[in-house]
């Protein structure tokens, strides 16, 4: 696979970010996952993430469903409130602790058994809603929680660590993520810290629905050779289509590039997403042909991984629903309630 | 007689016909109609005409799960005393649907009226000889007054109010008004319809004399409203400071959802457009009641509305809001079950589901409107208790109150009334180090402080979990902590008791060991047939219970009675089983009253059944309109 | 005494120091470990060994919800009373987890024994002085005779079982046997097993005496099997004839349907390969009861198998399965609730649900298995009776029968022994005219004929639908069918208390108007308290309820009784609101003893709950292990 | 739009079929639906149909969930059973009674609130577990049932009766079909019945999952100008890519083509479907060329109809599950129950 060159901001020699917080202010529990568990590094680069992004860590919410993925969020960011609510219905309690809040920044953390099994309708239903949040599915092809049986994002064929083989056609979640109108849209590997950090880092800057399927192995069961989702396996698959970088709308633009190999995205916020193009063919602004090449490069086995869609005009379902600035949980009584003489009104239209 | 029927024949007196009813302000006419068919506003306008005379009048529409050309009805009761209930029976029957004739037909009292359209005769087969018939050869009369089809079809219903104006006595000045104000926007129409209206109301002043039914200026209106119960809770909740509204479509509840959704468009839009709510129609129930709980997490007033099938796919989420105390609002408007059941019929049939809803030990809190007077109140009620008890809360409507127009007082608000947001740690008091564990039971009520996300940049923040946790909201599997807290719950739980709204005591004028429990739509039949009871010379202490867990009022009524009659809208007694297993009360002394067909239950059917169950003071489990084995 | 403890020392006797448990065929050993390290195996042959000694043994896993890494305990009851229930306390204690070493020292009863890793001296504060202590260097033992870290890991686990048969007398030839059966496909592993075996046992034998607590061969085991519940359902499912089953993994449940496919595998596959059944692991629990159902509908007999959280989601199903009257049967391995909960910990509390689950009227059939041995017998039966009453059947386990090995009689099958198939219209019967009405109640006990699809070119179609109908399955909105359907429904599962296996009933040595009423995993237990309570001049008729709804020998038992104590791991006493909702049995009668705190109840438990109960006979409502206020 | 010749086949002349039967056998109830509701249309589409394929009504079950266009399967084929379930579960329930009895055909009829709001997570699954089916949607944009609101199929922007515009993007059942895997997918619209029975025909006779999403306008709350589901917009945008006959086995084949301008697909159970292009750049037989297409002139505002893809070579979920031949339900006691000496030998590996 094609591994990036460590961008500067990940240098270790910076230990505080713009807050003055160093990355352990934003790592969380000690995790209770098995040892070399993919879920720990997508950890590992959302604490990452957050730090270079310099997000107040108690201006984040951490959503999740049931499985070993969806403990996760209880081992970074501490200082967040977080929520581990049911199994495959995280989506719907993002999007109502979002409609509470537009002020946070949303981040919901699945498994493939969770988002791609129990939880398809929801996955599907909130990015066709448009809600503002970075979705990232910790997809390792199994239900790990549960020991091992095989999820909807099972790829067909692929097979057990008891070496059964699977018989239903996997589902893609970045193709139907595309084909329900995420304005977001990348794929990743828990093994790929490189590649993954900016693209969380774009997920949580961007504003409306972005979602990142992250390939995650799960090494107790289903890490063995004739598995899709191993270590290995994805390693020769991978077929990255350009690296990211993040700059924030403050941070100068300083390098500078060839012509034509460099592509910027400025977003809502002022963020601008720094897309270096490994495949000369691929437009991540162009959702119809990037859903067709990656049909394409599936069939050929391979895993298309990097920023894979985005539209930086996107919009999110505050603005579809127009509403005010404040957070509706801020709102007082007064703002809430009409009061007696509306009321009064009201009664002399019902006689 | 003639072997047929046809215009404006009455009936000569015979050996078996009774005597034509004779009655001022105290009768019931039933309408049947075919769906669709555009008669809602024609019937409408005749029950609001009524009461714009001052007589007070319970109006049901009894309508098809269809969208058009099935059966409906429109039962209106007119009340001068202001009974408001069903009272049973039927005294003037307008049957404009053939599909339904005959059953329509049987339900006339002896000496009751049939009142229908002449035009082609009908054989004598079709009518009764107890009855006093009245045709009006309607469609002839529309046929030739009108060409379009569609027009010859709409006049037709304002054509029959005429009629009957003439026959009951209905103010045409009082039509005219209420023309005018439907179609403030459309005057073109108004004279169309007065035209309609003076058509029939013509031809039966030509052909008839008025019927012994006689309606007469009352003022026993005074300044009541006439509004549905959904509407009614709709406004309970924007009052109540909801925020969040989150729902999908299911008959009755819809209607609920739709005026939560014109009275935010109203009352609570900003000058420049922008919305102080969300509202979302959901792709299902289970993500309506995830987005009211993630929303409650997060510190708004969020709710959902729906009906028994809703209810069963909420399960999961019901349980986590009870376990990881989170506030949330739900409106039950129940309909006829199990399954798809009847969805455009009325029940109490999901009390037991609510009440221990989801696996596991669980007990939640439900309020009991008995009218869309408290659908406003308890509507805006829910949302302090919800807060309060950081737990669910159920708002059990049935579609008879929340689908129906009601005459109830008007609405009323104290702009005093402060919201009751419950126990949240402020980042003020986070700052100055006050103590915070999320499942601590600090005040001995059994309900911790919680905070919301944001509020601090590094105190504050807890993890929120469906699974087992020690007070401090650690993960924890010990048998300790997962006792410890489910005991806290039990005690929050007898916590709400006291916050719940209290039951309304109706008493005997003479002293009495027999008691009466009954709960929302069954109030207005109840109240009457209390009456009727009472005038037969049984004395009965009447208690309407409005709020789950039951509070000690409750059972110091139950102790202080011998015999006790519950009176339900469902099959199994549900309301009885929640006083035996939460009071420990003894069966034996609970009478269950039962009614379950799908139709409003009515003051006749009570005064039989209560009545005979006293006559014959037998200790029958229970009495159901037929008997039921259980 | 030295203020380190280390290598075999034994603690001398001390004035405060009680004088060592001695036992023979009778103690409790609890190991604790961390899951993943492969410690369960070695226990499960510490366990087996004694069973092959002919010694009863009740074996308990207790692991956390979670693959690896968190604590787990395995606690081995050895009783030649054959006793296998849970008797609380340890005699023996073998914690190996740093993690919990605290509170498994805690644990252990005044005189008992700490067997413990000496590699490195621990201060004395970290033991008792009531307690003996035997220190034996594993790990420098292992770190001594392996080179490989994982080696040295698992070898450990074998070699403290050598350790511990010197200690407490465990055939070695056993230890051979059951290590040849179980690496009969690996043979290599055998020798290297067996080595590390006596490297613990040859250490021991050099630094050590036996300690009091002995095991004697002996011939209480007979005939017995040992297996999980789990595993026998699935296989009483294969031998009931069901060939679809649908379901998602939940643990408790998940071995169930694992079982299912292995049996199936082996039992119901043609010589080509072709397979007699077809399993389905599904996205949700919504999606397997909605297989489940529609197989049923087809004529199938169809499961699935779940915890709490998904009979929590299958209400919506399992009120149509109710209503449209459709065979199907779920197996609920009941967890510790609500919410997720405690997932890997046991209890009775899903009992009210599933009796009521789904909004309107419900009411269903559940089966109540007390070991693996009635898991088999039910759930195979579970099928005849779902096909014979078209409705949905609970077969309710729980943790503590499905996922744990009990020692039970052997399975039996009578090849004689047909499968009923209920009331199905059979080609013939349609081809020569005879009456078919799909809800029309043709032999008066509530359950009518169905046809299943395809059975006849142009008779004995039907439309299956989950709204009210008539008696010939025509859509009706009509409240006489609607009510007509639900009293048959009624009468349905009143017949159902006619079928459904009776109660156990275990009589007192002496006359007695004192009770109890217990059910499923409770009964082991529950026998042992009941001799001791005898013993101790308490006499107690206990009945043990197999089934809901109850039949008529249980209400008998009640009345026969004045005072009746209701055993049950829940917290809201959910058999006894049964008994009182559909028996109308007097609460002042049903004591209830709880347990909830997710670990099995216990024989001591419950000799403590009820003896109290009995001393003072106080009309307290409720026992639990704390006191509860409800 | 463009309208197709009436095939021969259809012919009013021919009053039975092979077994003897008219289409008054086909019919069912008297239909409660509006007047001029598209689903009635479909309906006659399935009667006509079934009596053209010369089915045995009772070998036919039909299956819905809940809606008007669930309600329809009471309406047609009286002589089958059919079972009208819970609303969005029809996928789930079939695919049971499909398990129980393979030798049957599975005919399922939903709605767009039906299969894409709260049916979305069940439609998904039973594709892609290859369940043999007819998979009907009967595609209104609206929840006609409950008076009128968006579905999850309504088109962005397009308006409701009382002049609402929807801000959530429309879920394409035809496109996530095919991206699940389904073998057999098809558009039509319910006012083309020349185009809807071969369609249904072919969907009959696959074997697989066979998806047929058919626009059919609800007369009472989404006819209106402004709705992208009225009778006017769906003419005024249809856009078909071939038109399909159907050809059984036995049939032979008369009329003759210039070359190119046909193409023939012989399916598994020997029926023939023979597709005259309307388009030359269209394969029906190339999923991800295909799934392109649709998604470029979707972008057009064109509602691309016909057979959109189908896999001679499907399979189904018995296939895949390698079921006995004979029907499940069918087995007898000794198929089933291994016997006591089975369980004695189970008995001993148990000690
Ligand atoms: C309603 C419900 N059904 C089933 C379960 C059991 N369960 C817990 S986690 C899980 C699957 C988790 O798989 P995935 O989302 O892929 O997470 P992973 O463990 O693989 O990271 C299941 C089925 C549950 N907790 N709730
Ligand atoms: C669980 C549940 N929720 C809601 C409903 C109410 N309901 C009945 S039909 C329907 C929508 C039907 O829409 P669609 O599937 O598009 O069918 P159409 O009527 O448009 O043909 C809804 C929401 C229900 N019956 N069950
Ligand atoms: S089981 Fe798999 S997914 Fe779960 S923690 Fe272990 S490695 Fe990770
Ligand atoms: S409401 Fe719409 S979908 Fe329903 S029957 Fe009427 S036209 Fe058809
Ligand atoms: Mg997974
Ligand atoms: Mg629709």
């Amino acid at each position: 696979m094609t591994y990036i060159v460590k961008p500067k901001l990940h240098h270790p020699s910076l230990p505080k970010n713009e807050l003055g917080l160093t990355r352990r202010d934003y790592e969380g529990r000690v995790s209770t996952l098995c040892a070399g568990c993919g879920h720990d590094s997508i950890s590992a680069a959302i604490i990452q993430s957050a730090w270079e992004l310099g997000i107040e860590p108690h201006r984040l919410a951490k959503m999740s469903g049931i499985g070993c993925s969806s403990k996760t969020p209880d081992y970074f960011l501490g200082q967040s409130h977080g929520f581990n609510s049911v199994h495959g219905r995280m989506p719907s309690v993002l999007t109502g602790a979002n409609l509470a809040n537009r002020d946070l920044i949303y981040l919901g953390v699945s498994g493939d058994g969770d988002s791609a099994s129990i939880g398809l309708g929801q996955f599907a239903h909130s990015i066709r809603r448009g809600v503002n949040m970075a979705y990232i599915v910790e997809n390792n092809g199994v239900y790990g929680l549960t020991k091992g049986q095989f999820s909807a994002t099972s790829d067909k064929g692929s097979k057990s660590k008891k070496g059964l083989e699977n018989t239903e056609n996997g589902i893609d979640l970045v193709a139907l993520a595309l084909q329900l109108g995420a304005t977001y849209v990348g794929r990743s590997f828990s093994g790929d810290k490189e590649q993954l950090v900016p693209l969380i880092k774009g997920a949580m800057s961007h504003h409306g629905p972005a979602f990142i399927d992250v390939i995650s192995p799960c090494v107790a069961f289903n890490n063995h050779a004739g598995s899709t989702k191993s270590f290995d396996y994805v390693r020769e698959h991978n077929e990255a289509v350009n690296r990211l970088d993040v700059i924030l709308g403050r941070t100068p633009i300083t390098t500078s590039y060839a012509p034509g190999e460099v592509r910027e995205v400025t977003q809502h916020d002022g963020s601008t997403l720094r897309l270096r193009k490994l495949h000369d063919d691929y437009d991540p602004t162009n959702k119809i042909s990037a859903a067709n090449y990656l049909q394409e490069r599936h069939a050929q086995g391979e895993i298309v991984t990097g920023l894979l869609y985005v539209d930086p005009e996107a919009t999110d379902l505050h603005d579809r629903l127009e509403t005010t600035a404040k957070p509706l949980n801020r709102l007082s009584a007064a703002e809430l309630t009409p009061g007696a003489a509306a009321l009064a009104k009201i009664n002399a239209s019902l006689r | 007689m003639p072997d047929t029927l046809s215009d404006g024949t009455r009936t000569e007196a015979s050996a078996s016909r009774p005597a034509p009813l004779v009655a001022v302000n105290d009768f019931v006419v039933k309408f049947a109609n075919v769906n669709g068919s555009g008669s809602a506003s024609a019937n409408g306008l005749f029950a609001k005409a009524i009461i714009r005379m001052g007589v007070p009048v319970a109006a049901r529409n009894i309508f098809p799960s269809n969208i058009q050309g099935l059966p409906t009805w429109y039962e209106v009761r007119v009340s001068g005393a202001g009974h408001l209930g069903r009272r049973g029976g039927v005294d003037l029957a307008v049957p404009l649907n053939p599909q339904t004739w005959d059953d329509d037909v049987k339900e006339i009292s002896p000496g009751g009226y049939l009142f229908y359209d002449s035009t082609k005769p009908l054989p004598v087969s079709k009518f009764r000889d107890d009855i006093h018939v009245i045709g009006v050869p309607l469609t002839a009369i529309c046929n030739e007054a009108y060409k379009l089809p569609r027009e010859r079809q709409l006049f037709k219903n304002i054509c029959y109010v005429g009629a009957l104006s003439w026959l009951i006595n209905i103010d045409p000045p009082v039509i005219e008004l209420l023309l005018h104000e439907e179609f403030a926007s459309k005057p073109k129409l108004i004279p169309a319809n007065l035209a309609a209206f003076n058509l029939g109301r013509d031809w039966a002043k030509r052909q008839l004399n008025p019927i012994g039914l006689q309606l007469q200026t009352s003022d026993a209106v005074g300044n009541r409203i006439f509004v549905e119960g959904n509407a009614a809770a709709a406004l309970g909740a924007v009052y109540g400071g909801a925020t969040v509204c989150a729902w999908y479509p299911i008959t009755p509840s819809t209607s609920l959802a739709e005026g939560f959704t014109s009275y935010c468009e109203e009352l609570r839009t900003d000058a420049d457009g922008s919305a102080n709510y969300a509202i979302v129609q959901c792709e299902d129930e289970i993500a309506s009641i995830g987005v009211v709980v993630g929303a409650g997490w997060n510190g708004a007033r969020a709710f959902t509305c729906t009906s028994g099938p809703g209810i069963s796919l909420m399960n999961e989420f019901i349980g986590l809001s009870y376990f990881a105390e989170i506030p949330a609002v739900i409106f039950d408007v129940q309909r006829g079950g199990p399954s798809t059941g009847m969805p455009t019929r009325t029940q109490q049939s999901d009390l037991l589901l609510a009440a221990y809803a989801s696996h596991g030990d669980t007990k939640h809190v439900m309020l009991l409107p008995a009218d869309p007077g408290e659908c406003f109140t308890m509507g805006a009620q829910a949302f302090d208790l919800s807060d309060r008890l950081q737990t669910i809360v159920f708002v059990m409507l049935d579609l008879d109150i929340g689908m129906q127009e009601w005459l109830v007082e008007p609405f009323q608000w104290d702009d005093a009334k402060q919201i009751d947001r419950g126990k949240v740690m402020t980042t003020e008091q986070l700052e100055t180090g006050e103590f915070f564990g999320r499942y601590t039971d600090v005040d001995d009520d059994g309900i911790p402080f919680r905070t919301y996300p944001g509020t601090h940049p590094t105190k504050g923040a807890y993890f929120t979990r469906g699974t087992s946790r020690n007070r401090m909201a650690g993960y924890s599997e010990k048998g300790v902590d997962y006792q410890d807290n489910m005991e806290r719950l039990l005690k929050k739980f007898h916590t709400a008791a006291t916050l719940v709204p209290g039951p309304v005591l109706r008493q005997a004028a003479e002293k009495t060991r027999i008691g009466a429990i009954y709960f929302g739509s069954t109030a207005p039949a109840m109240h009457e047939a209390l009456e009727t009871l009472e005038a037969q010379g049984h004395h009965i202490d009447a208690l309407r219970v409005r709020a789950f867990p039951f509070n000690q009022e409750v059972y110091d009524f139950i102790t202080a009675h011998d015999e006790i009659c519950v009176v339900e809208q469902n099959r199994d007694a549900q309301l009885r089983s929640l006083l035996m297993i939460e009071g420990g009360i003894n069966p034996a002394r609970l009478t269950s009253i039962l009614h379950y067909d799908g139709t409003p239950i009515t003051a006749r059917f009570l005064i039989d059944a209560i009545g005979n169950r006293l006559d014959a003071l037998k200790a029958t489990r229970q009495v159901t309109t037929k008997a039921d084995k259980q």
